[in-house]
């Protein structure tokens, strides 16, 4: 097992909630969802509908760039566009099936904080915000987060700042997945490469769960063409 | 009548105090030389406003020229991390960080665009952001029950933006990704375009061809090859990773003007006329 | 998956009583094929929305389709003068004319589009529409003093348009004038659109030949060459004059069956796959 | 003087009322402004901004339309667009200079009904609307009314319903040119081929004025002009 790697759980794990048809969005420092997309588009989900900030639908895209998931090749060959504005639109009107994002707390209510450590007009730390998380969370059908960290600065019991709330469906770490559940943020499953001691001591809220699930291992054919997708690895940046 | 002026005479069209509009999105055809020439005029106390923005609004803040930033994202991705000017002048007070969601300044935007003083935003319902600025607030939707959030209008004096062609009488034509400019443009007083190239009117006439803001919505055409670089300008030149990462690794404002004096030429070496 | 469908299962997609918002302008690519197979569908009480309509309008007030209009003019222009069908229709109280200014409509579907149940309007600030019509009225402005006006957002059941080229998927692109046709699609809940020409996708690949409407926004397409006639359809015909004056020339709705009979095999020609 | 038209009279009119650097605008049925803008830009005003519905900006127009001033001719050589929706936006925002309307009622205190004669729920004479003129109105910096019947069902005492009333600025009629002044309609002038007694005889409030001048007559360049741009003669179909 010492050569399944996080970032590939996490994106094979991200690329299944994408059913076919759904319309998805990912934004901005997102490579992770991107090539989750792009997966899901190559294997199970052909007609899934990939949006994004330059508005490309559906891009062909040959070549991923490392420092950006908003570039122009998000706009290769796509037959049409629909810009960041119309997507945000899209979700409003109730349109957008899936929005990945991320932040940097969570508690188990389900609040997300992308904005500040400390006080919100003399802040001790100022992260950078929260992009379009404030308005998709609350109306995306299912707003799937996922976090390269899971400690407990990350987990924990309560939010300094309520950037927004809303439609959180799972919360994908590196050791686990969350699921909301009545109002409660409950574990789905553990990585096949995590145990529950690992997440219980990583998290900064007490574990619940109705069952304990492993996380189905990415396959051989998720593994090849994530290879073809993403042939730089930049799946693994946020771990290098 | 022609638009064509030099970077100087642009930046002088933006005024101390100015509500600034910057074009482009995170490191993609951000208008840099007409940051950096700012900075030179060491322009004060700017209110910032951009959907998600990064190494611009990084950089006019080691520039002491920003009094507070509407934004809904301020941070370089993957590769270069955080936007450390930034978060230090908001953490030290200098700077006030409005947050936004993207879309919220989007709609702020377009509220200014159709001559209203706000707009009702479907999707920000829950959370402090509402509570903790003023910008926000809620209302009774008067055909039903519900009550419905909205934001106020933002009409930016100045919009500063960069594209790869304007003609000289300023029709502005932006290949690729488009992001927000247009409709920054169009909510701003003033619009300010630094270009790749200047071609002939004539060609905005061809089919498909056609520019994406007219020219009467435009005070100043600036030709500057490169104006967007280090970041990317789309079908010219991705980003200049050299470049971002000296400037990232400026530690004060002391060390900024080198850096902006290693671009001066080019930013201000076209059309002196 | 191809939205390909016969004319009579997209005009199955309308019911009766649904709100339809109509595409074009006047005589320009109204999708007129569309109107002619709901009249003879014999569909009820819809009420129509539109920023200017004509011919489109007028036929389907004659063919007894109609609860109400909500739109900013119903005429022909001045080679044709009045839509005298609609204009008796709502003398006689059959029909309701809600008057918008075109603005309102704009407004009210931009309302729509962005998920919101109302859009400030500057403009409208005077006069009696606003206090004759319940989708107009005036809230205060939450960060000033003033009162503005407010237009109840409209999301149409079914939007018909006329286009000339769609992929069979249902990517659709417009040429020449746009009109309000595509914030329409975007604002209403199906799309329905003739077009003249069925494309290979791969052809919207190409530079400056992107579709305007995307597939998944899409219902049904339907291919209906001449599908605007006798209006206007930039780029492929212009009006057909004695079809539109021998429609004016219909008395009563007794005489408009034989007018659409002479249309209905190249309405339903194509595409009965 | 019996050649001189009123049509040529009233084109020339709207035409110098267009500045140079004027934004303008016209909508549906409105040959008359169509032309006036196009020879203001070929006369005196080349800077003039020409926008229409379909949104073509300074067309260069080859052919007019008998049928419409709405059609795609209206994009022929546009450099740029600005298509209906955003020319409503331009007003609202301030930037709309001229605005070109028209309407069926006029009262002196320079209230337009284009709606309905009688009850609005139930008319007795049901009109086309008023387009854009509720929203234009108020917020075109000069709105100018051309109107080609000049009676006393046109120019009333009062309105049947205000569809808006606002930046009314000029009333341009076959028999004469009204201007808002202090809240009031007066005369500006009377075209050289009626007279006072014609203009009060068709009016329906009393014609009040300052100074009483005489509508300068087309000049022969205007006259050149208007047959170069007008070689069918259609700001003569509502006269026709």
């Amino acid at each position: 097992m010492d050569n399944i790697r996080a970032c590939d759980i996490m994106v094979c794990a991200m690329a299944r909630e994408i059913k076919n048809h759904n319309t998805v969005f990912h934004g901005v420092s997102s490579h992770m969802p991107m090539i989750a997309i792009l997966l899901a588009k190559a294997l199970h989900a052909p007609q899934a509908v990939h949006l994004n900030i330059p508005g490309g639908v559906n891009p062909e895209m040959k070549e991923l760039q490392k420092y950006t998931s908003a570039g122009s090749a998000l706009m290769t060959k796509s037959k049409t566009y629909l810009p960041l504005a119309e997507v945000f639109d899209l979700s409003m009107r109730g349109g957008l099936d899936i929005a990945f994002l991320s932040g940097i707390q969570f508690d188990n209510r389900g609040n997300v904080n992308a904005s500040v450590i400390g006080d919100y007009n003399k802040p001790k730390v100022r992260m950078p915000g929260g992009a379009g998380s404030a308005v998709l969370i609350p109306t995306a059908k299912r707003a799937i987060i996922w976090r390269t960290k899971h400690d407990r600065r990350t987990f924990v019991e309560k939010v300094d700042f309520v950037t927004t709330r809303g439609n959180v469906d799972k919360i994908i770490t590196p050791l686990c997945i969350f699921k909301m559940y009545k109002g409660e943020l409950i574990l789905e499953s553990i990585h096949p490469t995590s145990s529950i001691e690992e997440v219980a001591e990583n998290t900064g809220f007490p574990i619940r769960y109705i069952e304990i699930k492993t996380t189905p291992l990415p396959t051989e054919e998720e593994l090849r063409l994530l290879n073809i997708i993403d042939p730089q690895d930049y799946r693994n940046i946020e771990f290098a | 009548m022609s638009k064509l002026m030099t970077i100087k005479d642009a930046v002088n069209l933006i005024k101390d105090g100015d509500i600034l509009g910057i074009g482009g999105n995170v490191l993609h055809r951000a208008p840099m030389a007409l940051v950096r020439e700012i900075i030179r005029a060491q322009k004060k106390h700017l209110k910032i406003v951009k959907t998600a923005g990064a190494m611009d609004i990084d950089m006019l803040c080691l520039g002491e020229c920003v009094d507070s930033v509407d934004a809904g994202f301020v941070s370089y991705e993957s590769e270069f991390a955080l936007a450390n000017h930034y978060r230090k002048a908001v953490q030290n007070g200098i700077v006030k960080a409005n947050e936004h969601a993207c879309y919220t300044v989007i709609s702020a935007l377009r509220a200014s665009s159709y001559g209203i003083p706000f707009m009702p935003v479907r999707g920000l319902v829950a959370g402090d952001l509402i509570e903790v600025n003023d910008y926000f607030t809620r209302i009774n939707n008067p055909f039903g029950d519900e009550k419905v959030t909205v934001v106020k209008a933002i009409t930016p004096d100045v919009a500063i933006i960069h594209a790869q062609e304007a003609d000289e009488e300023g029709n502005v034509r932006i290949l690729g990704p488009q992001f927000e400019d247009i409709l920054l443009a169009k909510a701003s007083k003033k619009v300010i375009a630094s270009v790749e190239r200047i071609v002939p009117g004539s060609k905005f006439a061809q089919p498909g061809e056609n520019a994406d803001i007219p020219y009467f919505l435009v005070s100043g055409i600036v030709h500057i090859p490169q104006g967007a670089s280090p970041c990317s300008c789309h079908g010219c030149y991705d980003i200049d990773r050299n470049s971002i990462k000296a400037f990232k690794d400026l530690t004060d404002k002391s060390k900024l003007a080198d850096y902006l004096f290693s671009y001066e030429s080019k930013d201000r070496g076209h059309y002196n006329g």
